[in-house]
């Protein structure tokens, strides 16, 4: 029985819920991200220039884009680790076509499609098979990271167009704003209201919460599932793409690591790991605030192993202090019952 | 049966308890008399549940107290309530699904070995002495996976029994049983009762509650009505204090000239679950699939809906063969499906009501593609109001409404797909007198615009009261078709059965 | 399209060598940082525990900053900020020599003098690079002493980091050459497995090869924890006395199988010195005394006078070798 | 329903028994065919010393993959346990190089208690904070490593700083059998029969199974969630010791990343990660197939840049094996019920 804990039932009245969803959490992920952000850029030195904000740009783009596919996969209820190694092959791949003297600009696609057809085996092991998607893509991250070395091997390929890679670590009209930004607000948009204002999105919630009730009211939960993986390994694709021109270098161990960042982004910003909960909005938050603390910390020279311990906590406390408080505010309402019905009987 | 005077073995004092701005029960008190059967009665979402719940320890009263053998107790979880000697059948069925059935009974209190090493054989075997008593084919090393809800009740139950408790509250356990299994229940509870345990039982079903309970208590809105002595009550009065008005005729079939064919089914075949089933159904009549439980009913109408495989013969709607193994195209075609379970199959419960009710038609409110919240709430204001459903916001999770009004928003979420055909798996389940009433009206006036209703039930007196054909199912096959001139209980039973039969 | 052929790589940055001032004198107050290829590595501690002593010296601000792995990537966030934060001297061993390009090229613009130390950037991308010893003379070296380990003959198999390990490849690559001549000749290497600088996926490395390879006489490992794993694994083992473990180790690390003659000898040069000619060749960059050009000629407090070569080079000296009669006199 | 129909069959609750235990009997066949491909290969790979290094490398990973099914089980997952491992064996590394009188049992009690603390942390935040057990993990697994690297900073234990005692006992055996091999076997043989024949075990299922169902029964899972996540801590724990004598050198990197091994291995054992099934000696079953894959590649000679991706493809297949002999049991219990 789902509703054992149920006993904060909000008020039934309008202010109630505007409160509610002012303290949903990614409300409060978004303020606190301003928060941060605002306060960085007043007590820590160079946080606020120009060029910094490129650098936190491009450090959190690969874990924003990754993280859009990514938190309508653990809204269904699934997961997928391979990502991180997916962007390595499509890397390594880039690399030897590359060496093979294809044109970039065919290049590109054929990547994003390579990451597709990683999306694809894993959609197809998924939902083809009913695997479980933890075990499915453990094992297809450490599948496609050896791929990535029978591609390249040892070697890395650097030498690609300064037009290309310029682009990735450049500005618009060299002002602030890093060109990739534009390709992050667009994606960002697309997967936002594919999310949340579409049929497909709806979908998504009800595949995650309960998958045999939305196969009874006629959504195809594999088809679904599988899509989404398809669209996982094409962004990841798409991140290999980006990665391997911002460090003008094509390797088979880009990336490495990178999936369990972007796991603890989506989760940081609020989205469930059992599916069904989570928005959109609030993982960019969760991604943002991530970066930047860390962006800060750094440049406070705040060490490498103190930043793993800052980012523990924040994951651990982005769910646990939102229960603390709605317990104790459970208890302490129960408390003036209590009193109120004492006063009452005397 | 008990003194009126004798010490009350449970005992409800003035208890409240509210879920936000939802009062769900409001100073409420009745006693539970050991050797006695206790009936609690009331509209769906009177609060029933949640005092079920309070006395198994699952929630706590804001105020107020429960005594058991007269001492106040505070309950902090289910193991104090059941150390207390309480045991419960919850409304919906709580098993585990990877344990095998006898584990599933013996859960907490397993029989042990000198080394406290559990002891099988013995756990098996007395799974397999309370099956009997239940006259219940199940294996008890068998997982409860898979189990239909019927039979997860049976070893709910059986988990009851074994605690060997000195109060058994169950809530709704004859909900997805047919006349037979609960004729063996109600023996089994009264051997209990009479060696003196306190029983209390709550079921929409008067007759059920005529026949086995001495003392009712009726509640209303969250509060106290009254406690009677049934042999004092009329069931009419009954229903009069428990909707708070009077109420026509229960089941206020209209008859309707059929028109053409809408569904036909031929042959249909699954390995291991039925085999050729073949009938039809036409516009305005309602079918009923009548049966044992387990005899195949939700089976074949999954099948039919697409939500199931077949393995072989043909769906045919409006002439034009439907494509198997999707639920999609079975829409597309006109059909829905009220599932049987609610929990698993009907409502998403994390979800909002309105999401609920607009799931099956989201495609069809979207503008370009694009959802946006007001075309949705009006879709679910409408019909969460035609059926009366009882809810505080429509963006409540559905979960926090009590199971008769999830029962409504089920009906909701498939009426409002404006079927042409129409399977309802148990539709009243759960629901109270005044709302089957309601169900009942609606769903013959719908038949009466023309719709193809066929309806899964285990409740013989629905299944005669609104059907013009019943199928009988018996072990995955058709065992007669009876119209409505032929049938009887009798003839419904020993069609069920195989065998005769005096109900 | 644009393809590899067709592609110009004028990739931006650099600027332009202004003249060297052979006579100012090295400022004081220099920020100078560290970024070695991961922290917490034992090697790359000592490496900029020289740095650190050699800025005291200079009476410049030191600062030590890294990842936590030695990926290629994770080191460029840490450039950044660098950059930010206005260091005169970023000294960086990278770890792959391409994607740290942009970011230091970036910081050239920002008038940082860039040197890299251990394994080296791209030339287009650094001012002047710290070389241990010669390619050359490394490759050599560890010939030579599989030759004597393996008693003049049978197998041999490295046991190296990771696969793309630069420095690790090229001293490979030189030692596959220089067996190829005559008095080699007996000498057969049979495998060049990775243990990706993982000290517990080197031990099992190595266990495969004894079990791949039964005729194996010597394991050459060139990288401190392979040859760690490598010693650690054959001292418990039933090949104890019959296979040999050689290469490139840190003497602490060691000092156990050298005692308990597993291992007889092994090389490398002092990892402190690196880091502090590093830290004094930026400190006279930033100073203006030298641009990196070859030729030019520095002081570097205790360690002398260096002169740099070719390609911005300056080469340390020559690798120690350790054996149980030396080995006592090292504390690193 | 007829009254014939009431007694159940004993024989085929027999064939039922026996088609259960294929679960297990999947790994065991891919083990055989592993082992004898290789064997054939390279003899060698059947020595003694081979298989004693075998055992001895799957030892560690089998007493961390004991205590990760068993949490796997209660539906929950602990990730930190590669961190717990690299805590404990830098701190027992620590301790022992400080003491060097000290004897083993010490190190061995000690690396217990610190990895049971740990867990007794993860398991409180999961329980009382009532945070999903991955993100609480996750977290602790960066927390845990990064306390590590504060206070190891740069700085290794090296073998020659241990007591000789210490780093013998990993060779060291009784009987033929190290050390190391038998503390796994009895980690295994312990946890198989809790889980298998203990109330305390059975609850831990019936928590996986379904967690509401188990408040509702009356099981005491606050309790028997934080002993499960105590379980794993402490066997991550244990573990570390193990690793700190078998490996000598201790840095604050050991066991970085091992965590996804170890849930690999409890996968591959058969372990549902949806809780509720699996065993504890099938998960230690996965890290000998595990560490076994892994030594054979190296003996096969298999080109380096392929192994790993033969390891991925091999993991999934032995998931795919599972399922199908998953499958075959849930077909078995239909046609058993099936009347038609
Ligand atoms: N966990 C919960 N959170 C919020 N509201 C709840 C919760 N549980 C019950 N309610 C509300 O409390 C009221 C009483 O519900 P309850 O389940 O006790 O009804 P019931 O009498 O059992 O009805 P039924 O006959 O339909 O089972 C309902 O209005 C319901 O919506
Ligand atoms: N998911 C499942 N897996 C295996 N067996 C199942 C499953 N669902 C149902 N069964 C079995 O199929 C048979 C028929 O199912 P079911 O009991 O639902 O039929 P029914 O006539 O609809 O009965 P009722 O609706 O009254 O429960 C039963 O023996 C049941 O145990
Ligand atoms: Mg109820
Ligand atoms: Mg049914």
């Amino acid at each position: 029985m789902s509703d054992i804990d149920l006993d904060q039932r909000p008020a039934n009245n309008r202010s109630a819920v505007l409160k509610s969803r002012l303290t949903s959490w990614d409300s409060i992920i978004l303020v606190l991200t301003v928060l941060v952000l605002i306060i960085a850029s007043f007590t820590v030195d160079n946080f606020g220039t120009s060029r910094n904000f490129t650098f936190m740009v491009l450090d959190l783009l690969p874990i924003i884009l990754i993280a859009l596919p990514m938190t309508m996969i653990i809204v269904t209820g699934e997961i997928d680790l391979s990502v991180a190694s997916t962007l390595g092959l499509t890397s390594s791949m880039m690399g030897w076509l590359w060496n093979q003297g294809l044109s970039i600009e065919s290049i590109i696609p054929l990547c994003i499609v390579i990451g597709a057809i990683c999306g694809v085996v894993n959609g197809f092991l998924i939902t083809g098979l009913g695997l479980p998607s933890l075990a499915v893509t453990i094992g297809t991250l450490a599948l496609y990271r050896g791929l990535a070395f029978v591609v390249l091997g040892d070697g890395a390929v650097a030498d690609f167009p300064w037009n290309y890679t310029g682009w990735v670590t450049g500005t618009i009209g060299d002002g602030a704003v890093p060109n990739v930004l534009i390709l992050i607000v667009v994606l960002a948009l697309i997967f936002g209201i594919v999310q949340h204002a579409t049929p497909f999105g709806r979908s998504l919630y009800a595949i995650g919460a309960n998958a045999q009730a939305a196969h009874f009211s006629g959504i195809r939960v594999a088809r679904t599932k599988f899509w989404l993986y398809v669209a996982s390994g094409a962004v990841a694709g798409l991140v290999g793409v980006l990665w391997t021109l911002r460090y003008s270098s094509a390797r088979a161990d880009n990336g490495a690591g990178l999936e369990l960042a972007v796991v603890a982004a989506v989760l940081l910003g609020g989205v469930s790991i059992f599916g069904g909960k989570g928005s959109l909005p609030g993982v960019l938050g969760g991604v943002v605030l991530l970066t930047a603390l860390q962006n800060a910390l750094r440049l406070e020279d705040v060490s490498g192993q103190a930043l793993n311990i800052v980012t523990g906590s924040l994951l651990v406390l982005s769910v646990l202090l939102p229960n603390v408080t709605s317990a104790v505010r459970g208890n302490w309402h129960r408390r003036k019952l209590r009193q109120a019905s004492a006063t009452s009987a005397q | 049966m008990a003194e009126a005077n004798a010490r009350p073995r449970l005992e409800v004092h003035d208890v409240t308890k509210s879920f936000g701005a939802v009062a769900a029960v409001q100073g409420v008190s009745f006693p539970l008399y050991p050797g006695e059967a206790h009936a609690l009665v009331g509209e769906n979402g009177a609060g029933k549940s949640t005092i079920v719940k309070m006395l198994a320890g699952v929630h706590r009263p804001d105020t107020g107290t429960l005594r058991v053998d007269g001492a106040d107790v505070d309950f902090a979880g289910p193991a104090d309530a059941k150390a207390a000697g309480i045991a419960v059948i919850y409304q919906e069925p709580t098993l585990f699904p990877d344990l095998s059935v006898a584990e599933n009974i013996a859960i907490g209190n397993q029989p042990l070995t000198r080394l406290r090493q559990i002891d099988r054989k013995e756990m098996t075997a007395n799974a397999e002495r309370l099956f009997r008593r239940l006259g219940v084919p199940l294996d008890p090393s068998r997982p409860a996976r898979g189990l239909s809800i019927a039979d997860q009740q049976l070893v709910e139950i059986a988990k009851a029994l074994s605690a060997e408790a000195r109060v058994l509250i169950m809530d709704e356990p004859t909900a997805a049983l047919s006349a037979v299994e609960v004729e063996r229940l109600f023996a089994v509870v009264r051997s209990l009762r009479d060696e003196g345990a306190a029983i209390m039982f709550i079921s929409h079903r008067f007759e059920e509650i005529t026949a086995l309970c001495e003392r009712v208590t009726i509640m209303r809105d969250g509060k106290h009505v009254a406690t009677e002595l049934v042999a004092d009550l009329s069931v009419d009065d009954m229903i009069r204090r428990m909707v708070g008005r009077d109420l026509s005729a229960l089941f206020p079939k209209q008859d309707v000239e059929p028109g053409e064919v809408v569904l036909e089914v031929d042959g249909l075949s699954r390995e291991g679950v039925f085999k050729d089933i073949s009938f039809s159904v036409r516009a305005g009549e309602i079918v009923a699939l009548a049966g044992l439980v387990g005899a195949g009913r939700s089976e074949v109408m999954q099948a039919v809906f697409g939500v199931d495989p077949y393995d072989s013969g043909t769906v045919k709607v409006h002439g034009r063969r439907l494509k198997g193994g999707s639920p999609r195209a079975a829409m597309a075609a006109g059909m829905a499906l009220v599932p049987e379970d609610r929990r698993q199959q009907g409502l998403v419960m994390e979800l909002s009501i309105e999401r609920n009710v607009t799931l099956p038609r989201a495609r069809k409110l979207a503008r370009l593609g694009l959802l946006f919240g007001g075309t949705e709430r009006e879709a679910a204001e409408t019909w969460t109001r035609k059926l009366q459903t009882k809810l505080g916001r429509l963006t409540d999770a559905v979960g926090t409404l009590s199971g008769g009004n999830q029962q409504k928003v089920v009906l909701a979420k498939w009426l409002a797909t404006g079927p042409k055909l129409l399977i309802v798996d148990e539709p009243t389940r759960g629901i109270d007198v005044g709302t089957k009433a309601e169900v009942h009206r609606l769903m013959s006036s719908l038949a009466a615009d023309g719709l193809a209703v066929v309806m899964v039930s285990s409740e013989l007196p629905e299944v005669l009261g609104m059907a013009d054909r019943i199928l009988v199912l018996r072990e995955g096959r058709i065992a007669a078709q009876l119209t409505r001139a032929e049938a009887t209980e009798e003839s419904v039973m020993y069609a069920a059965m195989g065998q005769e039969v005096s109900v | 399209g644009t393809t590899k052929d067709s592609a110009s790589n004028t990739s931006g940055g650099g600027q332009s060598a202004a003249a060297a001032d052979p006579n100012a004198a090295v400022k004081e107050g220099l920020k100078i940082a560290f970024l070695p290829k991961q922290l917490n590595n034992p090697y790359s501690d000592v490496e900029t525990g020289g740095g650190k002593v050699a800025v005291e010296e200079l009476k410049g601000e030191y600062k030590l900053v890294g990842p936590n792995d030695a990926s290629a990537s994770s080191q460029v966030s840490y450039i950044n900020t660098l950059i930010q934060q206005q260091q005169d001297v970023i000294v960086v061993a990278a770890n792959d020599p391409n994607a740290v390009c942009p970011s230091l090229n970036q910081a050239r613009a920002a008038k940082i003098k860039v040197i890299t130390f251990d394994s080296d950037a791209s030339k287009d991308c650094r001012d002047a690079f710290i070389n241990q010893a010669t390619t050359e003379g490394i490759g050599q070296s560890l010939a030579k002493m599989a030759l004597e380990q393996a008693g003049g003959e049978g197998e041999i198999a490295v046991l190296s980091a990771t696969p793309n390990a630069t420095n690790q490849n090229s001293w490979i690559e030189v030692m596959k050459e220089e067996l190829k001549k005559p008095e080699y000749s007996k000498l057969k290497l049979v495998k060049v497995a990775y243990g990706n600088d993982d000290d517990q996926k080197s031990f099992q490395e190595a266990q495969g090869l004894l079990q791949s390879y039964p005729n194996l006489k010597a394991i050459v490992a060139p990288t401190t924890v392979g040859i760690a794993a490598a010693a650690r694994y054959i001292s418990s083992s039933s090949y104890k006395g019959k296979v040999a473990v050689t290469g490139l180790g840190l003497p602490n690390q060691m000092r156990e199988y050298v005692k308990d003659d597993t291992v007889k000898k092994f090389a490398l040069w002092n990892p402190a010195d690196i880091g502090y000619l590093a830290a004094f060749a930026g400190a006279n960059m930033a100073s203006g005394k030298i641009t990196g050009a070859q030729g030019e000629k520095f002081t570097a407090g205790k360690l002398g006078e260096y002169t740099i070569g070719a390609d911005g080079e300056i080469v340390l000296g020559p690798p120690t070798e350790f054996t149980k009669e030396n080995i006592d006199q090292f504390n690193f | 329903m007829t009254a014939t129909s009431l007694e159940a069959p004993p024989s085929k609750r027999f064939s039922l028994g026996g088609l259960l235990k294929t679960r297990e009997l999947g790994i065991v066949l891919a083990l055989t065919l592993l082992v004898a491909y290789t064997a054939i290969d390279n003899s060698r790979f059947l020595s003694g010393q081979s298989i004693r290094d075998n055992l001895l490398n799957t030892a560690i990973l089998a007493v961390m993959a004991t205590g990760q099914a068993i949490v796997v089980i209660t539906r929950n997952i602990d990730l930190s346990v590669g961190s717990v491992l690299g805590i404990s064996a830098f701190a027992v590394a620590t301790l022992m190089s400080n003491n060097q009188d000290l004897p083993m049992i010490v190190a061995l009690l000690a690396g217990l208690a610190i990895g049971a603390v740990a867990g007794l942390v993860n398991g409180v935040l999961v329980r009382y904070g009532k945070v999903p057990a991955l993100v609480v993990t996750l977290g602790t697994l960066y927390i845990y490593r990064g306390i590590t690297y504060s206070w190891a900073g740069g700085s290794q234990v090296n073998a020659d700083e241990l007591p000789r005692h210490f780093l013998t006992f990993a060779n060291d055996s009784i009987l033929g059998v190290p050390w190391l091999v038998l503390i796994a076997l009895v980690v295994i043989a312990a946890g198989s029969v809790m889980m298998r024949n203990y109330r305390i075990g059975r609850e831990l299922y019936a928590i996986g199974s379904s967690p509401p169902a188990a408040e509702l029964a009356g099981i005491k899972v606050a309790r028997n969630l934080l002993t499960a996540f105590v379980l794993s801590g402490a066997l991550a724990g244990l573990a570390g010791v193990l690793y700190a004598a078998r490996f000598g050198t201790v840095d604050a990197a050991a066991g970085n990343g091992m965590e996804l091994n170890v849930v690999a291995a409890v996968v591959v054992g058969g372990v549902a990660v949806f809780g509720g099934s699996g065993s504890v000696w099938g998960a230690a079953l996965g890290a000998l197939l595990l560490t076994v894959i892994g030594s054979a590649l190296a003996v096969l000679d298999i080109n380096q840049f392929w192994q790993q991706a033969i390891v991925g493809a091999l993991i999934i297949l032995a998931i795919c094996a599972d399922r199908l002999v998953a499958v075959r049991i849930a077909r078995s219990l239909r046609k058993r019920d099936a009347h038609v």
